[in-house]
């Protein structure tokens, strides 16, 4: 097992056609992942290096099966991309796409938790379990199949840390890059849930940054919920109030949402936080390592 | 992105919620014929994006037309935590018999617009929750329902308003806020204070809004409004240069790929005892060009003593950055040093590259620590 | 309340949705400058709430002013149906190159709007989901999810249009269809047939559009579209006297409290042999006027024998029911056979009031299956 | 046990202070429901013969303990009661009101299936279960506390039922009308369920009419899900086609919601259906006696 993505994932993205659809989806097939079909309206019928594009993602779920949507369409669509894939019965949704309205996610946010789908991002690198599957833009070469289970709101930083876990010969169950916008889908306590229903997932690494209060909601969650253990990085300890540090979802208001306080509340839980990204994957090995 | 006061006011205005009657002046001269054809006395209230305007000087009550101008010759220019004033509205003078305070914000822990109200407006509503959390009315709206008028009836009779016209005008604001909110992809809209006037009358005398950058695609009219003017310099040129840049107050320029990795770096400059001069995040992409154009924004900064390079590939690729970065260096003739930290997609080629174009400035660290801790002793 | 074509199509123009340009008529000469006016050829239209009017001879081709004036004569009075023409709608032709059906209605089982649209128009939508149910695509709507532009890409590509112009105009069409049945209250909205002209111009060919009377308080524009004289006479009676009352074919008039009651009542009555002359519902309330005005109405129908009063009392009281209707049998010297049966609230004292006053034609049962067989016997 | 109502009921009534709403309110107290406070807005502070008026229901909650509410306020604001109700916590709404607008229900019934939360009516009778608690116009006179559930999307036709079993010596755990609009709250099968799951109920009668397929449905999950026996009547084998019979949801629509049709799904599954009232409470006294 592993979670989001794997062995089972029947995937159709929607904007295949587009460049960065085309990029990253034939990406992920060359991973291994059973990419499906694409779904751009007006181009069905047409296909990406063998894989069939349609105009609606009904199609790829019923004449296809597809169970896993990835959308890449522009941010004005995005909202309508979600929906479509949502109503279309797909379970699980990764949605890459950067820029999407704070308005549309905070509707989506209701719905698709009231359905109970799994809806990742939007703005996020995707999910990947090393060896079975990769939905979205993260470098699977970087990491290697293990028992660490990786949860962050930035893309590169999870490289970043895994590329150091990586180094120190740890491996990881699944990746996931829950997004760095201020409402996203999945957030850490719902991630953290999956990793701790999880058999192959033994260690969790939870990568933050400033603002809002999802480390705070994720600590108190895993004192009272998680029987595995955690390690923590929070970054943006040296950024200023007020300022949104390149996602639209880190920026500290006036005293809340800062690192300081959120490595405060995780210690307070017991959860060990590292200072950066090195220290954290030193501490989780100590702990993997016994 | 946050509007001025008379700019939300306008966005008030349009979905009905009662606002003074003003006019905007750039020069004293403007604030007198403002003055004059409002008649009577007038506000003359300094636009700034920051809060504080009032214990800074910026807001001024003037009996008439001479005193707007004389108030205006004073606030033009004030610098009111770091803004300067440029743009003046001046409203006629209302008289206030109540200051209620109302909000509508984007909670991000519930995921849901969270509205607050109390009776104890006009000053700072953080210290109303602080102090007299009881008087400070919260009211979450799930988005899927929308506004309800039992919403508005909450929040009013929850704050202990008694007078029923009060309640009517009040409870019907909320709705417009709430469509205003909606409408506009708002992230935040403040009435701060609503005031009742001396014979009843329930009106906005502030505004603080903040529309999702997001979401101004569909509000053209809304982007207009950016002052490009107000914003610090550099970090104009940034977004000119779709740059994502931060100005700090340090040394070491600091520029990284993705959101996240650009702030640990930042952070780690300072726990390697430096001190960041920005925070610049090529984005996902990162091309030469992109490389070039982060540089000429962190070396405008005269405090930038050094600039630590710190990119971990994904889909960006490292020989594409370190031909960026020998090309800026080529175009800029840049001096500074420079300290590179690659890893990820094409790493190796991307330090075969520097390496071989070996410009005396740079230097190439294998790790983000190691590389952090030579771009704080290059700065010293 | 279901709307003329003509209404209907004006609120679908309100929404943006395209119509042929057209005006209402009441006499050939209207009809005759109503084709003056708009030029060129024109489609007479008998304006009927009922469908089969093509059939029935009620839509015509008019290629001048006085073949208009001479196809509204024959138009104007024909009974389609039951329904006597009283209006034409006289519209420029249009040329049709394909015909689409497209629907959005109320789906009581699921609770949700459904949309339906095939392109297979122009004929009963209900012989197409018969014979070629894949030719209709059929899509529920959240009704808290609201309308997104994929719903009409399933819409267009599930039913096979290929024409990129006409999978554009046909989009936003169904977003516009939706946005009408939303913001007027509508329980059902068809368009049938969606047309495609010759160069390739989608528009509404005919409207079919129900609006929910509950809702119609908050459209009074809409209220005020209803014909009061569409109606049964004795169903518009009945309308202005509040008294819930529809016409069937009977002898037997019934009059019950509630409507499962009355239903329920009606069937009984056939089931005794008899046939039921109307269904009368005096509602919740039933005080002694409300039962002299329900009798008032099913009285006027020559067709009534014998009345059926069949009353549980709830919320009704049974001695207020009593009174009334020997007010009624006072003030309308009504000498019909009236079978009454009372339980519930207050029924032995509305029993002991009739008895009472025992008028000769009035018959008291214990029971409701006693009293219909006595109902039917006097009203053979 | 009983469904819906019972002691443990803590009755606040939107409307209160109307005349319908201050007439049924106190004729439910008398009955002995334990109705705790009325909600009428700006009369926050009066009182209804000793029972409190709140502003808001969000108070009747937080200072009463309300768990019910009945709604009695006029049609154009009864969506807005529900939503104030629901979003204050309150798990069970019983709205009376005739006439709401049926898109303010498409969307309320959405939204409180969402949550869970049970909504009888709107243009409904109420719940009574007798000898605990009467929330609604029921009149309780007629009922006696029995083992027999009866649900109904009629008023005086679930009293004429009712009293013909009264008659019959046979009692009710709990009486529900559902109401005769054409999205209600709760249908049948909602109904039904909490029967099935109700120990003090044993036999089942719904009284069912022409419009709609919630008797379709009913049957299907009759057949499916229910062990205890189910007794049906349907009103309406004699309605015209097309014509609204009182009920804004009593209408035959072309071929589809005919009495006959409705027997037959529920015969064609083996449930008894009654030709009369009085035919029904015969059928229902044969199995309840064995």
């Amino acid at each position: 097992m592993s979670i989001i993505v794997d062995d089972d994932t029947r995937l159709v993205v929607q904007g295949l056609t587009g460049s960065e659809g085309r990029f990253h989806g034939l990406r992920n097939r060359a991973y291994g992942t059973n990419l499906i079909a694409g779904v751009t309206p007006g181009k069905g019928g047409q296909d990406v290096e063998g894989v069939p594009v349609l105009n609606t993602v009904a199609e790829a779920v019923s004449a296809h099966g597809a169970n896993t949507a990835m959308i890449f369409v522009p941010a004005p669509f995005a909202a309508d991309a979600v929906y479509e894939a949502v109503d279309a019965g797909i379970a699980t949704v990764i949605c890459i796409t950067e820029g999407v309205p704070a308005h549309d996610m905070l509707r989506i946010h209701t719905y698709v938790h009231n359905l109970g789908v799994t809806l990742i991002g939007p703005n996020c690198p995707g999910a990947l379990s090393p060896g079975k599957a990769n939905v979205g833009i993260i470098p699977a070469e970087i990491f290697t199949a293990g028992n660490i289970g990786l949860v962050s709101r930035s893309g590169t930083l999870t490289y970043q840390i895994g590329h150091e876990l990586t180094q120190m010969g740890l491996g990881n169950s699944t990746i996931v890059g829950i997004g760095g916008d201020p409402v996203v889908g999945s957030s850490f306590v719902d991630i953290l849930a999956k990793f701790q229903a999880d058999p192959e997932t033994e260690y969790i690494v939870m990568v933050g940054e400033i603002g809002g209060d999802e480390e705070e909601k994720a600590a108190a969650f895993i004192e009272a919920e998680l029987t595995k253990p955690v390690v923590a990085y929070i970054a943006g300890f040296t950024a200023p109030p007020g300022k949104t540090m390149g996602h639209a979802g880190a920026i500290i208001s006036g005293s809340s949402g800062t690192a300081a306080a959120k490595k405060a509340a995780l210690e307070a839980k017991g959860i060990r936080v590292g200072t950066t990204p090195t220290e954290t994957a030193e501490i989780v090995a100590g702990i993997a390592r016994g | 992105m946050d509007l001025y006061e008379y700019q939300g006011k306008e966005l008030f205005r349009r979905v009905g919620i009662p606002v003074g009657d003003g006019r905007l002046a750039t020069t004293p001269g403007e604030a007198r014929q403002a003055a004059e054809v409002l008649g009577g006395p007038v506000v003359i209230k300094a636009q700034v994006l920051t809060g504080g305007r009032g214990k800074a000087g910026g807001v001024k009550l003037a009996r008439n037309a001479h005193e707007a101008e004389e108030h205006a010759k004073n606030i033009i220019g004030l610098d009111i935590k770091g803004h300067v004033v440029k743009r003046l509205w001046v409203e006629q003078a209302s008289d206030i018999a109540k200051e209620y305070y109302l909000s509508l914000t984007f909670d991000r822990g519930v995921k849901k617009p969270l509205f607050m109200f109390t009776t104890q407006g006009g000053i700072d509503i953080e210290q109303v929750a602080a102090e007299t959390p009881d008087a400070l009315v919260r009211l979450h709206v799930d988005p899927l329902e929308g506004f309800n008028p039992w919403q508005a009836r909450r929040l009013v009779y929850g704050a202990g308003v008694t007078e029923p016209s009060e309640q009517k005008q009040i409870a019907k604001i909320i709705g417009q806020l709430y469509d205003a909110f909606v409408r506009f992809d708002a992230m935040l809209c403040e009435v701060n204070p609503l005031i009742v006037t001396p014979d009843g009358i329930v009106k906005a005398l502030d505004s603080k809004f903040t529309v999702d950058d997001n979401a101004l695609y569909r509000h053209p009219d809304i982007a207009e409004m950016r002052d490009e003017d107000a914003a610090d310099p550099l970090e104009a040129l940034a977004r000119a240069k779709h740059v994502t840049y931060v100005k700090l107050d340090g040394e070491v320029g600091v520029c990284g790929n993705g959101a996240g990795l650009t702030m640990s770096t930042v952070d780690v400059v300072t726990f390697a005892g430096g001190r960041p001069a920005n925070f610049c995040d090529l984005g996902g992409g990162g091309d030469a060009q992109g490389v070039v154009d982060a540089l000429s924004v962190i070396t405008q900064d005269p405090q930038v003593k050094a600039v630590f390079f710190n990119i971990f590939g994904g889909i960006t690729r490292c020989d594409e950055v370190a031909r960026g970065i020998l090309q800026a260096l080529d175009e800029m003739k840049l001096e500074l040093p420079m300290v590179v930290r690659l890893d990820g997609t094409n790493a190796e080629e991307g330090r075969r590259i520097l390496a071989e174009a070996a410009p005396a400035n740079l230097h190439v660290s294998p790790t983000m620590l190691e590389a952090a801790t030579r771009a704080v002793e290059l700065a010293a």
